[in-house]
């Protein structure tokens, strides 16, 4: 185990690929001489050259349907998008395309594909540059969409999109770049479609994904110390989903709260709540809450911007009200 | 309009056995549009049918062009490249069908014909969507061998609608930048849908638009079977020993409307005239006969092989087995992972554990 | 009141907007001279010339970008484009430009833009021409989106749209340009943001919009032979959504089933169905229950069309599920 | 790379109140510019910080032929237009600060400068962002009025790496099909972030680039006020009158990083020296002395000048007041419809009513 950054993570892991198959390959606005937006292929382009370390042009429609197409012939490309703010300059691409590919073709053909892209507000980037877009991702059949929330998770599961013959949306998080943990010096392959419990309790699940995962966790260490246990569920993969992690943790918990940095209406929370309401039904003591970002193109403006965005103050008010409401239900109830 | 052709071919008819071959292809694929026409208003056929009708001479001269060891990329309008790339009738008529034996297992339709062993990589339907993928594929020819004439290349098929589409800007520049195998032929029927060209390039002597990228393009006859086949030829030499992007515009006629169920009111009746007198199946063929290097009998013999095969396609299309929807998720994905939704409409989103009493 | 079609009221509704409001122009691929792939501005380019209805190359993002600057600029451009398939080329405008501009630029200026585009599958058009991608637009603040179900509410809502001063997607239906109903013929100005109670009942809501809302009061009407009683709430607008009203009717029918087109996860289902155990989380007597498509790429060949869309029968089974589950817990609780 | 400046302006320097002016606003830009970065360092401003560093000149220029009635798109890179296009410091210095006193509210901050009044809609992001609206505000101006010399006209700005991008040539070949009043201006300052031109433009000659559209365009030293200014004023003219698109590539160079975080290191020593010797501000204020249109005291008065605004900027900046969190979805919509979803992070979704009892 070494204790490193998530950046790190990512950077080791591209490396180990690279190192390890010589049909992986990265492209991406400014990866190499560069180092990255946010310097995660630093030093790449330099121990392995200009072939496999691959500036583009701005052009993503263009060159993230190249990385298709080079997938079709047995690469295996790493795309980096910048944020995934500009991934809807190559939707089309990766939607009507790369995703339908294998099934529209009979199987005959795959695309091993990965793109790599930060999503996420809060660096008072404004409206077009700090949107949540994955729940689009993850709607879409035919595509993976993963969103490690550890650097040991985003190790192994950048390990398990690069040797995976789909089409898999990597989603990173610009606010986790310098978060850190432990990463297992062996190599990892995790498993694409499966969520975890990444933290027990009893009285509450709190569901999350991505950055949310780690204010979720501090918000349940928090509340521990007032006697409060909760659960957090880290989906990891939002396509496939797990549901089933996910209602066995409110099977046994009765309340659940959805953590999302998107905005709400139509967001990832709305699958998770209405899933649990379905598969733990008469499990459930309150109705599945929801916090999630203020619908608003994002302000630049910090104090509009911090409003706007979900908080550890705004989980642990909705938890407040779920626990109270229950514990009157409970008492009502006589239990 | 009438778009001119600048490089009218001067090739002589050359006799032996290429032109039969030429003719028996060009032959075929008439056949199989005017079938696939009736099949789709006889609702064997469904979703759209785009047809080659009047793009005969061009489809022929490119696949003669190509190598086996080539990719090609094309359109939503390529029966004739599928049949031209040596595919059997029968599987393609199948996949029109929506038959199991059709080239895409029935799963993608007219618009979708892919078959891997004549490297034959999609039908696509999003205009210009193929364009950067198959600017892609040039890419991974890259790692995988050295320039010469024996490498392998690319050619991608456009319309000259889809030259106006971001995805032909940004693929082309790529594709001279990174130095790839790649031909892009824009296949100049002159109209997409209803538009012609001048109303829909402000640069109308489409094979220019290369300029952007320093690509030198070149306009052929596409009527001109010889023609198409050797500057197809001479693009596809320089991609493979240089390593250098083409850029090749064929220039021919649409025959018909857009898609089988266009009435193409949107012509006079004396342009759809013109047009019927410049099919290029009937000219080739009595040009052939004209000048003796087929007698009327032979080719009479060839109309009729051709009609044959298309009649053993459509019984072939017709008797394979529908798709079983037990078999709907088969093709979900390449990799198997936990959780895939693989449920049907009324399924529970989960299976909801029994209540304890 | 006078019978037409659904495309008919689109046709009349955009002739009658063009008539009364000089900076109202269409824009699109072939619906000038070609009189539009589904024909419904058949006749415009005759009656009001080229500059008013705009011919364009294929060019998504181009011209639809282009449109967003006219609007800027104070005309009112109402684009259709073919399929919403196509509108991925040009979502970064609608997404990251028009959804965006009147806040990010603090209301100095607004994008009075329509765009018009058919989803829905059946039509055997395969996994790139058959999607329902309306509930990506739902998602973003900025953007208002209506799916109208009936001609009546197509003429009223297109008014509205068009009228509106901010971007609307306006979600028209393959499989609907040809049903007909009655439809007033004075203006009508539609609400967007406000769903309807089409049908009411006691049993059990279904919620739909589009073309599923004609599905649903076919099954309505087919099993109050049978004597169950269905309400049918018509969403009509996906952005703003009427919450209060699905919630309201649920309420009272303590059962709910969402039907659309859509795939399942992340689909328009989810957001109503996260909304009604949230909102009459006292009342359901049942999980809400979705009825959507299969997740998969949608096959070409009819059979597995078929098997894939969501069809009455669907719908049908659901229903009964509910129902004979509910009646097993009323039984239960004594009632 | 080097980019070679075509046409080289052979202006002398015209004496007269014209220099002063355009040396003010350069002296400005460059004290504001200066200050921003600062600013940033201190955590005055958020997000990206893009600045006009080495492109004085050619903001000047351009500033300097387009009239007030004259719309003008932008990037993301784009303080110094909003200063010389008469906008007060105070108000972008609080828009970079977030503040209500900002020209949009505080809710665009850097990349998002937007004021009607002087008909600057917008700074940009997304790169080509701006280039279809920017058209489609050319469009509008055709059915506003008629051509000739006092026409409206929109001139829209990109930077050179954004040449590749699809949103440019579906653009340009709209505005040169639908004939309208446009000029783009592509600033070359040689970099896109990294980048430099010959790695991502295959013709990097990039006002040849209106090739594929039948735009001819012009190249000119963008560290040249009078030659930008000039060219300019003549594709507007051709704009204005004949409703014809122009191109115009302004050559110069960015001083500094892709923007305040970004150290450049990408760029050698000398490269960088190189371009501190060719400062256009300081070129420019050397060549008025030594020509003796200004003199040196007169020039120190303007650069005190600068300074003393971009302080009072900053300190109206720095007092302005801050949103308040409750005005989040006051630009919600602008035409007010039920059901907007007004709601905090922590909000219910639906209000729920009281159970009975
Ligand atoms: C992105 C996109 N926009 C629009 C369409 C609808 N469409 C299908 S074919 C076509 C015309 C294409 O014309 P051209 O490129 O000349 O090819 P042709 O059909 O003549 O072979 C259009 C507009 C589409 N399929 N994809
Ligand atoms: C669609 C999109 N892709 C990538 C980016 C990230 N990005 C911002 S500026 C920039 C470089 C642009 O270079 P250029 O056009 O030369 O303009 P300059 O910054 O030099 O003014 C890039 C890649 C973006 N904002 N939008
Ligand atoms: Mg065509
Ligand atoms: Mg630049």
């Amino acid at each position: 185990m070494t204790v490193m950054t998530y950046r790190q993570a990512l950077h080791d892991t591209l490396r180990a690929e690279l190192q390890r198959d010589e049909s992986v390959i990265l492209l991406g606005e400014e990866i190499g001489v560069f180092e990255g937006s946010y310097k995660i292929t630093a030093g790449l382009l330099t121990e392995f050259g200009p072939a496999r370390v691959r500036d583009t042009p701005i052009a993503e429609e263009g060159f993230v349907g190249a990385a298709i197409g080079a997938a079709m012939l047995g690469m295996r490309p790493v795309v980096e998008i910048m944020t995934i703010n500009f991934s809807l300059l190559a939707i089309d691409q990766l939607v009507n395309h790369a995703a339908k590919m294998h099934a529209m073709f009979g199987g005959q053909v795959s695309v091993p594909l990965v793109i790599r892209t930060p999503g996420g507000g809060g660096q008072q980037l404004a409206a077009t540059h700090s949107q949540n877009l994955e729940v689009w991702y993850a709607h879409v059949p035919g595509m993976k969409v993963v969103a490690p929330a550890t650097p040991a998770d985003a190790k192994a599961l950048l390990t398990a999109a690069i040797r995976d013959d789909d089409p898999v949306l990597f989603l990173e998080n610009l606010a986790l770049y310098n978060t850190k943990g432990e990463v297992p010096d062996t190599e990892q392959l995790g498993r694409i479609g499966s969520a975890a419990v990444v933290r027990p309790g009893r009285d509450l699940t709190v569901v999350s994904y991505s950055r949310g995962v780690v204010i979720a966790l501090e918000v349940a260490n928090q509340l521990e110390r007032d006697g409060v246990s909760i659960e957090v569920v880290d989906l990891r993969s939002l396509r496939p989903l797990d549901r089933e992690t996910v209602c066995a943790s409110v099977r046994k918990s009765s309340r659940a709260v959805v953590l999302e940095d998107d905005w709400l209406s139509f967001g990832v929370g709305a699958e998770i709540a209405a899933t649990v309401q379905e598969g733990a039904f008469d499990y459930l003591d309150a109705p599945v809450r929801r916090v999630a970002a203020a619908e608003i193109p994002l302000p630049y403006a910090k104090p509009l911007e911090r409003a706007a965005l979900p908080s550890a103050a705004d989980l642990i008010r909705v938890i407040g009200e779920l626990l109270d409401a229950t514990r009157f239900t409970h008492a009502e109830g006589g239990s | 309009m009438t778009v001119e052709r600048e490089s009218t071919s001067t090739s002589v008819v050359d006799p032996g056995p290429t032109w039969g071959e030429y003719y028996r292809q060009m032959s075929l694929i008439r056949a199989f549009e005017l079938r696939a026409a009736e099949m789709y208003q006889r609702a064997k056929i469904g979703g759209y049918c785009h047809l080659n009708l009047g793009e005969e001479a061009t489809v022929v001269g490119l696949m003669a062009a190509l190598e086996p060891r080539d990719y090609l990329f094309t359109t939503y309008r390529e029966h004739g490249y599928a049949l031209a790339r040596g595919l059997e009738p029968g599987p393609v008529m199948a996949e029109l069908f929506g038959k199991t034996t059709g080239v895409s297992g029935g799963r993608g339709g007219s618009m979708h014909l892919f078959d891997r062993k004549v490297r034959l990589l999609g039908g696509y339907g999003i205009v210009g969507g193929q364009i950067p993928p198959a600017t892609g594929a040039a890419l991974a020819l890259t790692y995988r061998g050295e320039p010469g004439p024996n490498a392998e290349a690319v050619m991608c098929l456009l319309g000259d609608g889809t030259t106006n589409i971001g995805a032909f800007h940004e693929s082309l520049n790529l594709a001279a930048l990174w130095h790839l195998p790649i031909v892009y032929v824009i296949v100049n029927n002159g109209l997409g849908m209803g538009t012609p060209v001048d109303r829909s390039a402000a640069e109308p002597d489409l094979y220019k638009r290369g300029c952007s990228y320093r690509i030198t393009g070149e306009r052929v006859d596409g009527d001109d079977v010889i023609a198409v086949r050797d500057a197809a030829n001479a693009a596809l030499t320089r991609a493979r020993a240089e390593r250098e992007p083409g850029l090749l515009e064929t220039v021919s006629n649409r025959l018909r409307g857009h898609s089988v169920v266009d009435p193409a009111k949107y012509r006079s009746k004396q342009e759809a005239e013109r047009l019927r007198a410049l099919d290029p199946v009937h000219a080739v063929r009595a040009r052939l006969i004209a000048e003796q290097v087929l007698d009327e009998d032979t080719a009479r013999r060839i109309d009729e092989e051709a009609e044959a095969r298309v009649d053993a396609a459509v019984a072939f299309a017709d008797a394979s087995p529908d798709p079983d929807p037990a078999t709907l998720f088969q093709h979900a994905y390449a990799t198997a992972v936990p959780n895939a939704p693989h449920r049907l409409p009324a399924d529970p989103v989960v299976p909801v554990p029994e209540l304890l009493p």
